[in-house]
């Protein structure tokens, strides 16, 4: 059964150095202050996982805190590149930074196949595009009933998924709606998870479109208000989408990067005590 | 960039774009929305001539009726305002891989001569790019799998190439036959709206031809826009300009979305 | 888009002799109208699927409508076997029924397949059963990364499938609540589908827990109110548990069924014009 | 059918039966519960010493909390109590499959002596069977990938058979060590509780063996009730009587759920 903690105790326990570390939300519902909590407690040698490494991505890599990076789309939505993650794939700075690129298709793939408990999943997917020269997780398998060839990609099983969602219950019931995204896969695809979420309540009323994590799936939850800001979480507070074009003028050099960790990120370290 | 005939129009060469990419779509018809250029296009779409269109984003909506544009691919209003909203493993397997969606809508950073589209990163070194982009996202199974896909793309001699740096998603391979070769399903790239005109494979050779030529742009103009010996269609007609209705549909659609 | 149409309309537009026809419906909402329908239409040599062939399958194969069953689990839950299928098997009558016999896993995962474009699924499954001896649509396939042998299943892809609901609205969009079973996998992997509701409405308020198959998705809409009859429609009715005790005795023996048959099918035809 | 102690008790041997079968539920496991027997020992439990037992349907309810027996496994209450409801494919793929659930509640019509389980044909002949029984349903994957099974099944030589006719489902196999060499991750079944007693496998040979008898019932009276040779665990023990507040609980719940 899921545990309710603090942020800074989920992070604490569940996320190590070294580990694979997936935090998913798909525009909607990113968890940008666990990203943060990671960075405060100076996590190294991360591989981190998501399908579209944004701002919360840009972030941690930014910090140091990533050796690799699997994903399938790296930019700023809407307003142009990750000036960090560029800086670590072009330059090396703070670190080298491995990558492992995917479609969506096929990482959305990769999800399902280790919530499903099995090796790989099967995709047509990435026939005549580059990317199989690059990315050595991707092959082939042959239909054994037609004959016909599809695309293979192996599962994920993080060793820790992150998520941000609306509620939870007391006994760590977990309920999401709106955009839900592939949350629900990285999380039965890890060993250990932790759901930051905008409140913790007595009772789950039933929601139109909702997914329901039960706590027994889940390792730990938190409550962190405002936890995916500026991505949003629908039914408390908008996408904030003039934070997006900010975070062009944050992370395009590394010295307003530098100001923005220390004043947005190990500062709040001093706060919350 | 305003658009330059002899009375001087007024409206730019993107607002022309974005109309010409909007009235390629047909009412009732399903589209996969790449964001950006696609989705303004396809929003406008359904605001003019095409109330039925299906708009459908990889974030997990299906039937998406905005009433201002998204700011990005996953804006809570796409959510709030589809028929189904859906996973995103759903997206991919139920929905685009079998072949349900007849447009896939894409933007590109760079494109060929046979409308291959590299998203990925620019140069040929791709362990060090000179320019790292952001990947491929939904774009290689977008391209593969919906009957068929029309690339919308600002023109210039950078970004239309002899051959990409990087297939990120497969438009017609290297010419007549590949996708067929290659077990992709859709046709491929049958349209590329460009600010200057409209691109279409060479229905022998796949490759791109000027086929359609904007108000005031002359083909000299998209010659030197483009990368490699740009064909001109024998047929090559004219994009009318924008309506009255389009252009203050469109603006008001923009308006909205600021 | 759905066109809207009669219950007769429908199965007469879209069943065919001789078609691969699914009816799905876990237990709640099993199109049982729509099955009557294609007895009394007098269809033939159909291949019926279905995970669960209980009521609904007995009486077609009963009538002598089809020449192969491809199912999971043939009985009638709560009470016993289904005598018309055993009949059917054991002895031939009316017609011979061949069988293809798959687990719940499996069959859920071909129409995975199905409703995904694909050829095939993977899962953990058969291994060690003796279901594989005598069914030739379960090959073993290795993972292209670890070497792992996992069992394979070929998609379905029926000619046609039908499923009840609780309602759609006048453009033929579906709602479904309550248990949602395999019906969306098996309307997408179907090349028709026919989807019975209990009511066609102006408008689908959202519902808790809602499927909804969009119009586009779906072939033909039926209003058939209670056509889930003795199975339930979650907020509409519940299930007749008596009728399926009662089932037992009607398919017991073949003049009872035929009794049944001629009083509650055919006769019915007469009634409806 | 009641159980005859000295002095004749007020309980059948089939409430005994539920009664044990519900005793080995312990508070808080995940249990994926097929109808009928299981059912009533999962729903018994639940109410008796178990109350945060995870009653997991193969009809997607997941923490299910009737307040009745349900009269199948789609039975509306079982959707109504949930915690989630979700799609039979989703079943099997997301949590049955990867192994989350502690305990999986079968029934069966023939077992055998490694615990393998026949719910498809009596006879030899597949093609042309004594008896043609339902099928597989979830069983094969739920005896597979459960963290162990158990199984509830009234004893008879008639059921209770050396091998049988058709491995439906994979108990030991052949025996010991089969399990891993068919890839099999779940432990299968580590106890049968029947309505004379309660079997287990043997930690060296893995055949089921006789480890515990019911009140009022002898040795030979379950070795008359088996089909093969029936070892007796050294350690034989006795299970306790039902109290009254578990007849009590077991008959209001087959009460409610008529």
């Amino acid at each position: 059964m899921a545990e309710i903690v603090s942020l800074a105790e989920g992070v604490g326990r569940l996320v190590h150095d070294g580990d694979v570390v997936a935090l998913e939300g798909f525009t909607h519902l990113i968890p940008h202050a666990a990203g943060q909590e990671i960075i405060r407690q100076r996590r190294r040698d991360l591989t981190l996982v998501r399908m579209t490494p944004d701002i919360v991505y840009d972030q941690l890599i930014g910090a140091g805190c990533a050796r690799k990076l699997i994903f399938s789309w790296g930019g700023n939505p809407g307003v142009g590149s990750l000036h960090r993650f560029r800086d670590a794939v072009q330059n090396g700075w703070p670190v080298p930074l491995e990558i492992e690129e995917h479609s969506h298709a096929g990482m959305a793939n990769r999800y399902v196949a280790g919530a499903s408990g099995l090796p790989f999943a099967v995709l047509r997917g990435y026939s005549g595009t580059d990317l199989p020269k690059h990315t050595d997780t991707i092959k082939q398998i042959t239909c054994p009933f037609t004959g016909e060839q599809l695309a293979a990609v192996p599962a994920l099983n993080p060793d820790v998924s992150i998520i941000h969602a609306q509620r939870a219950d007391r006994a760590g019931n977990v309920q999401i709606w709106g955009l839900v995204g592939v949350q629900k896969e990285a999380v039965l695809a890890a060993k250990r998870s932790l759901v930051t979420v905008e409140e913790v309540v007595d009772e789950l009323e039933p929601v139109a479109g909702q997914t329901i994590l039960p706590s027994w799936a889940v390792t730990c939850v938190a409550e962190v208000p405002h936890g995916a800001h500026p991505s949003y979480a629908q039914g408390y507070y908008d996408r904030d989408n003039a934070y997006y074009e900010h975070w062009d003028s944050i992370g395009r050099k590394r010295d307003s990067f530098e100001d923005w960790l220390r004043a947005k990120v190990f500062d709040m370290e001093v706060t919350e005590k | 960039m305003t658009a330059t005939t002899e009375a001087q129009q007024a409206y730019t060469s993107d607002e022309m774009m974005s109309i010409a990419a909007a009235r390629v779509l047909g009412n009732g018809q399903r589209c996969f929305v790449g964001i950006g250029l696609p989705s303004t296009a396809a929003n406008l779409a359904r605001r003019t001539h095409a109330p039925d269109l299906v708009l459908i984003y990889e974030s997990g909506t299906l039937g998406s009726k905005p009433d201002r544009l998204p700011a990005s691919i996953g804006d809570g209003i796409l959510a709030e305002t589809a028929d189904a909203v859906i996973s995103v493993p759903e997206v991919f397997n139920y929905w685009l891989q079998p072949g349900r969606i007849d447009v896939g809508f894409l933007g590109a950073a760079q494109l060929d001569k046979f409308g291959n589209i590299n998203t990925t990163v620019i140069g040929d070194d791709y362990a060090n790019p000179k320019v790292r982009l952001p990947g491929a996202g939904g774009a290689p199974e977008i391209a593969a799998s919906c009957r068929e896909v029309f690339v919308v793309v600002r023109q210039s001699k950078r970004s239309f190439v002899d051959k990409v740096d990087f297939v990120t998603s497969v438009g017609h391979g290297s010419g007549k036959g590949d996708r067929e070769r290659l077990g992709l399903r859709g046709a491929g790239p049958t349209l590329v709206i460009t600010d200057l005109g409209i691109l279409r494979p060479d229905p022998e050779t796949s490759e791109l031809v000027l086929s359609q030529l904007h108000e005031g742009v002359e083909v000299e103009q998209v010659r030197e826009a483009t990368g490699w010996d740009l064909k001109v269609s024998p047929q090559l007609s004219r994009t009318e300009a924008p309506t009255e209705a389009e252009l203050a549909t469109l603006r008001a659609l923009k308006e909205a979305g600021k």
